[in-house]
């Protein structure tokens, strides 16, 4: 009972680092529609923008991250004029395969600027392994970014379905020109839409770094596809849903690997999300709309 | 015996009852109407009929079978066609391809032939090409066979709609809102086209209108729907003078 | 009309049968060196797996992307018969295309409710899968892979299998199966309301377009020695989708310029290691900024396209959008 | 109020305006009607800045607006309720009110104005909550129109409002269509069901092909036997 | 035209790289490239060998078998190359050896330690042009479940291997054969893939185990955050290792603290006094700006056997190179004095190096 709960904390601290990175993937495909496969490398970059500020300039920890996320914020800006507006009228797919272009420009680019080896952080954030009921294992660092990861969350939340910015980006999302005809400036709203959902990937990229203590320039792919399963499996565009695929990913994988055979986590994990979305095609807080005819 | 017979059908959206015990019958080589106010429940009705959602009470019969649970190419399948109140086109596709989609379901040749290109599959295309174009002469669509369908002028694209699915060579043809967007001019054209289509090709039409010129024109029977039920049935005559229908649909001083 | 039919269909062959005997020609006088050979037959791999995603894709309008996934059944399947039993290379490539598409069935029936991005993550989920379990299975190599296999995988038959796929596809998809199909990606509703067995058909395509990227596999397998579960990872399924989209979604020939292109291209890079990839991933950007539908669109390149200018009306067929 | 001079608007290849000159007055209700494909919409699109054109001028209370972004003429008091409604499917009824007066930062004016907007649409206010794409096309429209007013827009373009709804309701459409009129809004109607349009219009074009080949009063042209013969059904 | 124009003609020698630039394993690759790139620059600036200029033409294999057989294809049509070196895993090296091979043109990868790289597994025959620099499996495996067992007097152990990586398999396989035979206890075989970022849930298993060792084959990387997660949930046992561990990140991404208690098999140790090591760290550092992992060292002595074998063949012919290479004794590299068996393996002895607050310490050697 003991070792299930560990697993449990086990999976939702890994869940809420997928959540982190999904929260701003879902929020882009919510409103933009576009699967943008280069949020995985944004969350690299504010990686090491965070290294960057604090290991070279030693920066304390929070203007590290605040300097991260601006920047990363102006990048998602840059990125989505110069690489997605153009295609805003095009098939999705076009915008897709785009992104894959950006995604693999970024890690190339940066493994040329930076070199491909590994990077660790230096301790700025201190760490405290608490034990609770004995033998039960918590760090303060699990706690920070579960905390994070859920107020971003909440605030998302809120920004997206409560604020005005938020209902025209949901305007946006739907109808461009009818947003435009709202009054909505379609430009202004969708960069907005990439320099939030850019700097929270340079968020989770720091907080990411400093918490396993390593980065390097292609430690966005994976993190990024597990993400967007993540995203995907709550409903994608769906800011709760991503939060709780990615917290579902994190338990699925931690009980696989806790009580199956890691051998087979991946494939086991998988399987259970086919067959999560084949009960649940839209994914879990998706509703399965149906086309009006 | 009727060759369709609605009986106490109902579906519910959430809490919605969108139609209710909804009961109609239709004669073979009946031409009816089915009117109603905006959300009354026609579109859904035909989406009921056709497969698209499956009731929550009730029965469909066609020719005494019934249609319940079957899916909506099945449907088809036994003889029912319809149109869309938003249009559904095949945009990127040429008008004729279109109609050769909508008589894959009486294709000559199968998969096989199609790969090694058996002679079956010449004969067999030369076929559809040529009923085709038949469709497209009695739509007017001739000159325009190699047109992609999205590039049609809306009124064509209704008629090209029409002539698709008549290309499944059904029984029942089910038509929503036929005349949306066009002209008094193209709607006159349009009401012959529908009588002629009925009596050549030995059809049983139910259309959902609000061109009550053409209602009025070209239906022998009309049914009224107000909130999922039927409120009023009866020759266009009748109907016109039918207070509930005045009250709920046609509006006053309806001349 | 069927008398011009076989008169076109003769002048093909002629072409291609010319093509073919003076590569095979010039690959005996050593003015094209194993190297220009190896990449050759790496352009006819990546046409059949361009074309096959380009069914499903392209054609059928389902996001997949697990075709890597498919790839890997084949080889390792075709692999897998000629290291451990006595039966001939025919008959390997055969099994291995047969079990891929078996599992395109397979993978495909559960997860066709599926739409768009869904549809995507759960064939990208089932690649990873068909890797996953390869990695573990000791029988069949587990990480290292399967070593030993025999080369014999040469120009002749690659060039001739790639004709065989493309015409396949293309006589399936230029056909009311074809059609069917099409018109599931215009708008499902309407096929469905049409006739069109929308189940059907996207299982077809998903086994057709399957089957084709287990045959490149076993291809693969038979030329480069050697096959390893991480050849068939997610980015390889990713190079397939680029080619099908640069080459335009829906257009057979699209898939092949860009199929051929983009390989040249990977191999004239090569000496440029990271900095090729950053070169790669600006092209990928500014080809598709100017030609977001594709190379091709969904058109077909074919001479008509010149012909046309000139000589209107005249020499079309019964052409249609989706080309001939 | 509105001033139209000799614009000429392209769709890739497709030369769908050629040439065309109008104009609205203060007060006004101003129709264009014209046969499918005419290019009304693209008139109206091309007005409200969605789509650039290739040449020619637009005024709008004597400023030019020619390239102005759309949003600024909203502000300016310029909208459109477009064809095909488009409204935002799944948003709730009063989001999608909401959005109509994105502009106005005001709270309590919003909702007074949502409430104006209720009582000439009840069946809006029962359904406030309502997803809009499950709404039926009739309803849908009603909603566009009351969207549109969010904004208290001094012109108000109208692409064929009364499209797919029930002859009761196209009455009251073009009731409200002239009450708003009477209210001091100035309207440009685009309309396929010529007689009606006419009948509360002042004036009137006919589209052609991407030319206007009549203007005129609205009564002249209700009665010119051109009209007749092509827009009212003999 | 230029077909004809033969190796020990030209006036360069051409040397390939077949080497991970790009993709998953990109930093094995780019250390060997600038290790070996180092050593080339050396010989150069010294004359060369046989008169001439030794070109290092390196092409990227994109961390994929397939594009390792396609790089080597060009290496040897193209660019002529009479030898090549690479690829820095067993897998990529098995997806080439076969062209190489039919070619004549011999290779040694720096790091591909699985078995069956020198060795067809199925004829048990050597294969004649293929050449490692590092340790093959067994040993390793051997020698560290020898340690595990006398100095250790671990009992029980767990594998926790990288399941992607052959070689973190084979030495997994043989620590496990040798431990067992020795009287200890597999008690589980747990797996990862080198893109975790987490290992928390299969540690906390293993910790429920309670093992008197784990042992952890795998590259730095994943090894740092393994280490620093197991000393974070409360695992305390010793950590076993294999010479992936070798790099001056590792005490960065573990933390010294957490690195106390491990011990790995490795080549050489960079503390040791030996001048060959000395010199080439501090030439290293100079060059690059960083203390040098093994993959570097690895790549050096690969240039050394191949410069050595060069010089050797007399003509600089890929046949002759073979020849040289099979024959090559006792040449002094970083990793110790090298020669050849007859399966193609380097002969060399193992260092077990412990892991003192994030300093390397010798602890014993182990003769081959
Ligand atoms: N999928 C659905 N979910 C929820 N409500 C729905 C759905 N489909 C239809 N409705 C509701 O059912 C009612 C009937 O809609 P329907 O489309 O059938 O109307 P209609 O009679 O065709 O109207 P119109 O003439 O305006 O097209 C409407 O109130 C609509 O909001
Ligand atoms: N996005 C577009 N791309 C290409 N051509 C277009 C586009 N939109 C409209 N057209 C063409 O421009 C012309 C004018 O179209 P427009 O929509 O303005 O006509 P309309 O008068 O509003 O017709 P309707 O009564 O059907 O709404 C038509 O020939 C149409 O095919
Ligand atoms: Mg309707
Ligand atoms: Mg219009």
């Amino acid at each position: 009972m003991e070792e299930f709960i560990q697993q449990l904390i086990n999976g939702i601290s890994l869940g809420s680092i997928y959540a982190l990175i999904a929260l701003g993937y879902t929020m882009v495909y919510g409103i933009v529609k576009l699967i943008n496969f280069a949020h995985g490398d944004i969350y690299m970059v504010g990686a090491y923008l965070g290294f960057f500020a604090i290991a070279i300039l030693g920066w304390p920890f929070l203007p590290s991250l605040l300097m991260a996320m601006a920047v990363c914020a102006v990048l998602g800006v840059v990125i989505e004029k110069l690489a997605y507006k153009p295609l805003r009228n095009a098939p999705r797919i076009a915008a897709l395969i785009t992104a894959i272009g950006v995604s693999l420009f970024l890690e190339y680019s940066m493994m040329l600027l930076v070199k491909p080896e590994v990077r660790s952080f230096p301790q700025v954030l201190s760490d405290v392994q608490y034990n609770l009921f004995g033998s039960l294992v918590i760090s303060s660092r699990q706690v920070i970014i579960l905390v994070v990861t859920i107020a971003l969350m909440l605030l998302l939340q809120y920004i997206v379905h409560k604020t005005m910015i938020g209902k025209a980006m949901r305007a946006v999302s739907h109808d461009k020109q009818a947003a435009q005809l709202m009054g909505i400036s379609v430009d202004n709203t969708i960069s907005f839409t990439f320099a939030i959902g850019s700097s929270l990937a340079a968020a989770a990229g720091v907080l990411v770094g400093i918490y396993y203590n390593a980065i390097n320039p292609l430690m966005g792919i994976m993190p990024g596809l597990k993400a967007f399963v993540a995203a995907v499996l709550g409903g994608i565009g769906i800011i709760p849903g991503a939060m709780a695929g990615g917290f579902l990913l994190g338990i699925v994988e931690a009980m696989v690997s806790g009580y199956g055979k890691s051998l087979y986590r991946d494939p086991v994990a998988f399987i259970i999300l086919i067959i999560i979305l084949i009960v649940k095609p839209a994914g879990l807080f998706g509703k399965n709309v149906r086309e009006k005819v | 015996m009727a060759l369709l017979s609605v009986s106490d059908l109902s579906i519910s959206f959430g809490g919605l009852r969108a139609v209710s015990n909804l009961n109609l019958e239709l004669n073979k080589n009946d031409l009816a109407g089915l009117i109603g106010p905006n959300g009354a429940g026609k579109t859904t009705a035909f989406n009921m009929l056709t497969g698209v959602y499956l009731p929550t009470e009730g029965d469909i019969k066609l020719d005494g079978k019934s249609l319940l649970g079957l899916k909506p190419y099945q449907i088809n399948h036994c003889g029912v066609a319809r149109t869309f109140q938003n249009i559904r086109l095949f945009g990127d596709l040429s008008v004729i391809d279109n109609l050769k989609i909508a008589y894959h379901s009486h294709a000559k040749y199968g998969v096989w032939g199609a790969i090694c290109r058996l002679p079956g599959f010449y004969s067999g295309e030369k076929e559809m090409y040529e009923k085709s174009m038949e469709l497209l002469k009695i739509f007017k669509l001739e000159h325009k066979w190699e047109e992609l369908a999205n590039n049609l002028p809306y009124g064509e694209q209704r008629r090209l709609e029409i002539a698709r699915a008549m290309a499944t060579q059904p029984r029942l043809l089910l038509l929503d809102e036929p005349a949306a967007g066009m002209n008094p001019q193209e709607t006159h054209e349009l009401m012959e086209m529908i009588h002629w289509i009925r009596d050549q090709f030995d059809l049983t039409i139910l259309l959902i209108e609000h061109d009550m010129s053409l209602v009025m024109g070209v239906c022998e029977k009309i049914y009224v729907l107000d909130y999922g039920q039927i409120i009023a049935q009866g020759t266009p005559e009748e109907i016109k003078n039918n207070r509930r229908v005045i009250e709920a649909y046609l509006g006053e001083e309806a001349s | 009309m069927f008398q011009r039919k076989i008169g076109k269909q003769i002048a093909i062959l002629a072409v291609l049968i010319i093509f073919w005997a003076s590569v095979q020609a010039m690959v005996g006088l050593g003015i094209i060196n194993p190297y220009y050979e190896l990449n050759l037959i790496l352009i006819g791999i990546n046409i059949i797996l361009a074309v096959s995603l380009n069914l499903i894709n392209g054609f059928n309008g389902q996001f997949s992307l697990g075709h890597a996934g498919f790839m890997a059944v084949g080889a390792y399947g075709a692999a897998i018969i000629t290291l451990k039993t006595q039966l001939p290379f025919g008959l390997a490539l055969l099994f291995g295309a047969l079990l891929a598409g078996i599992f395109g069935i397979l993978v495909g029936l559960p997860t066709l409710r599926l739409r768009g991005d869904y549809l995507a993550i759960a064939t990208l989920g089932f690649g990873e899968i068909i890797r996953g379990v390869i990695v573990n299975i000791d029988y069949i190599g587990g990480a290292y892979g399967l070593s030993g296999i025999p080369k014999l995988t040469n120009w002749t038959l690659v060039f001739w299998l790639t004709v065989l796929t493309v015409i396949v596809i293309a006589n399936f998809v230029n056909s009311t199966h074809g059609r069917a199909t099409i018109s599931i990606r215009e708008n499902e509703i309407a096929a469905e309301a049409m006739g069109i067995n929308t189940t059907k058909y996207k299982v077809m395509a998903f086994s057709i377009g399957s089957l084709f990227a287990g045959l490149a596999g076993g291809l693969h397998a038979h030329y480069f020695y050697t096959i390893q579960p991480g050849t068939f990872n997610f980015l390889k399924s990713f190079d397939i989708l680029v080619m099908v989209v640069l080459g335009g979604q829906g257009s057979i020939t699209g898939s092949i310029i860009a199929a051929v292109g983009l390989t040249i291209l990977s191999a004239a890079l090569q000496k440029l290691a990271a900095l090729r990839l950053v070169i790669y991933a600006l092209l990928l950007v500014i080809v598709m900024l100017f030609r977001p539908q594709g190379l091709m669109g969904t058109k077909e390149f074919s001479l008509k396209m010149f012909r046309r200018k000139t000589k209107d009306k005249e020499g079309k067929q019964h052409g249609t959008a989706i080309g001939q | 109020m509105l001033k139209v001079e000799d614009i000429h608007v392209y769709y890739g290849a497709i030369y769908a305006i050629k040439g065309i000159s109008l104009e609205v007055s203060q007060g006004e209700i101003v129709t264009l009607i014209g046969a499918n494909g005419a290019g009304k919409t693209t008139i109206l699109n091309t007005i409200c800045g969605l789509i650039k054109a290739k040449s020619g001028q637009i005024r709008f209370e004597g400023k030019e607006i020619t390239g102005v972004a759309t949003q600024e003429l909203v502000k300016r008091g310029l909208t459109q309720v477009p064809e095909g409604r488009r409204i935002f499917a799944n948003m709730p009824i009063y989001e999608n009110l909401e959005l109509g007066a994105f502009l106005n930062k005001n709270k309590k004016e919003v909702a007074a104005e949502i409430e104006k907007v209720y009582d000439r649409f009840p069946r809006l206010k029962e359904r406030k909550n309502q997803l809009a794409g499950s709404l039926s096309g009739g309803e849908q429209q009603m909603l566009a129109m009351g969207r549109a007013l969010m904004s208290k827009p001094r012109l108000l373009l109208l692409d064929e409002p009364s499209m797919g709804l029930s002859p009761i309701l196209v009455k009251d459409i073009f009731s409200i269509i002239k009450e708003l009129n009477q209210q001091g809004t100035t309207i440009l109607l685009v309309e396929q069901n010529a007689k009606m349009a006419l009948s509360i219009a002042h004036r009137g074009y006919v589209v052609e092909t991407g030319r206007i080949v009549l203007a005129g009063d609205a009564e002249n042209l209700l009665n010119s036997s051109e009209v007749k013969k092509a827009y009212l059904g003999g | 035209g230029g077909e004809e124009k033969k190796a020990a003609d030209a006036k360069e020698i051409i040397i390939g790289g077949n080497l991970e630039l790009s993709g998953a394993v990109a930093t094995f690759g780019t250390a060997m490239k600038n290790g070996a790139q180092l050593y080339f620059d050396e010989v150069n600036a010294a004359g060369g060998v046989l008169g001439k200029q030794i070109k290092f033409e390196v092409l990227d294999n994109k961390s994929d078998a397939t594009e390792a057989a396609n790089a080597a294809t060009r290496l040897i049509t193209q660019d002529k190359a009479v030898a090549i070196m690479g690829a820095a895993t067993s897998g990529n090296t098995m997806g080439y050896m076969q062209v190489a091979t039919d070619n004549k043109v011999p290779i040694i990868t720096p790091s591909g330690t699985a078995l069956d790289v020198t060795v067809d597994p199925n004829t048990k025959k050597v294969r004649d042009y293929v050449f490692r620099t590092c340790f093959i499996d067994p040993f390793q495996g051997i020698v560290m479940a020898n340690f595990a067992t006398n100095d250790l007097k671990a009992k029980t152990a767990v594998l926790y291997v990288d399941n992607q990586s052959p070689y973190a398999k084979g030495l997994a396989q043989f620590f496990e054969e040798s431990f067992i035979k020795q009287g200890g206890q597999i008690l589980a075989k747990e797996a990862f893939v080198p893109e975790d970022q987490d290992f928390k849930a299969t540690l906390t298993k293993i910790k429920g185990l309670n093992p008197d060792v784990i042992y952890v084959p795998a590259y730095y990387e994943p090894v740092g955050k393994i280490v620093k997660q197991s000393r974070e949930i409360g695992i305390n046992v010793p950590i076993l290792g294999g010479d992936g561990w070798d790099s001056p990140k590792l005490p960065e991404i573990a933390g010294a603290a957490a690195l106390n208690n491990t011990f790995f098999t490795n080549h050489y140790s960079s503390q040791q006094d030996d001048p060959t090591i000395k010199s080439f760290v501090e030439k290293y550092q100079a060059k690059f700006g960083q203390v040098p992992d093994t993959f570097a060292a690895l790549g050096y002595d690969t240039a050394i056997l191949l410069v050595d074998a060069v010089k050797r063949s007399e003509d600089g012919t890929p046949e002759k190179i073979k020849d040289a290479l099979i024959s090559a004794k006792e040449v002094q590299a970083v990793t110790g004095k090298l020669s050849f068996d007859e399966n193609h393996n380097p002969i060399k002895g193992a260092v077990i190096l412990e892991m003192k607050d994030g300093k390397q310490t010798y602890k014993t050697y182990v003769k081959p």
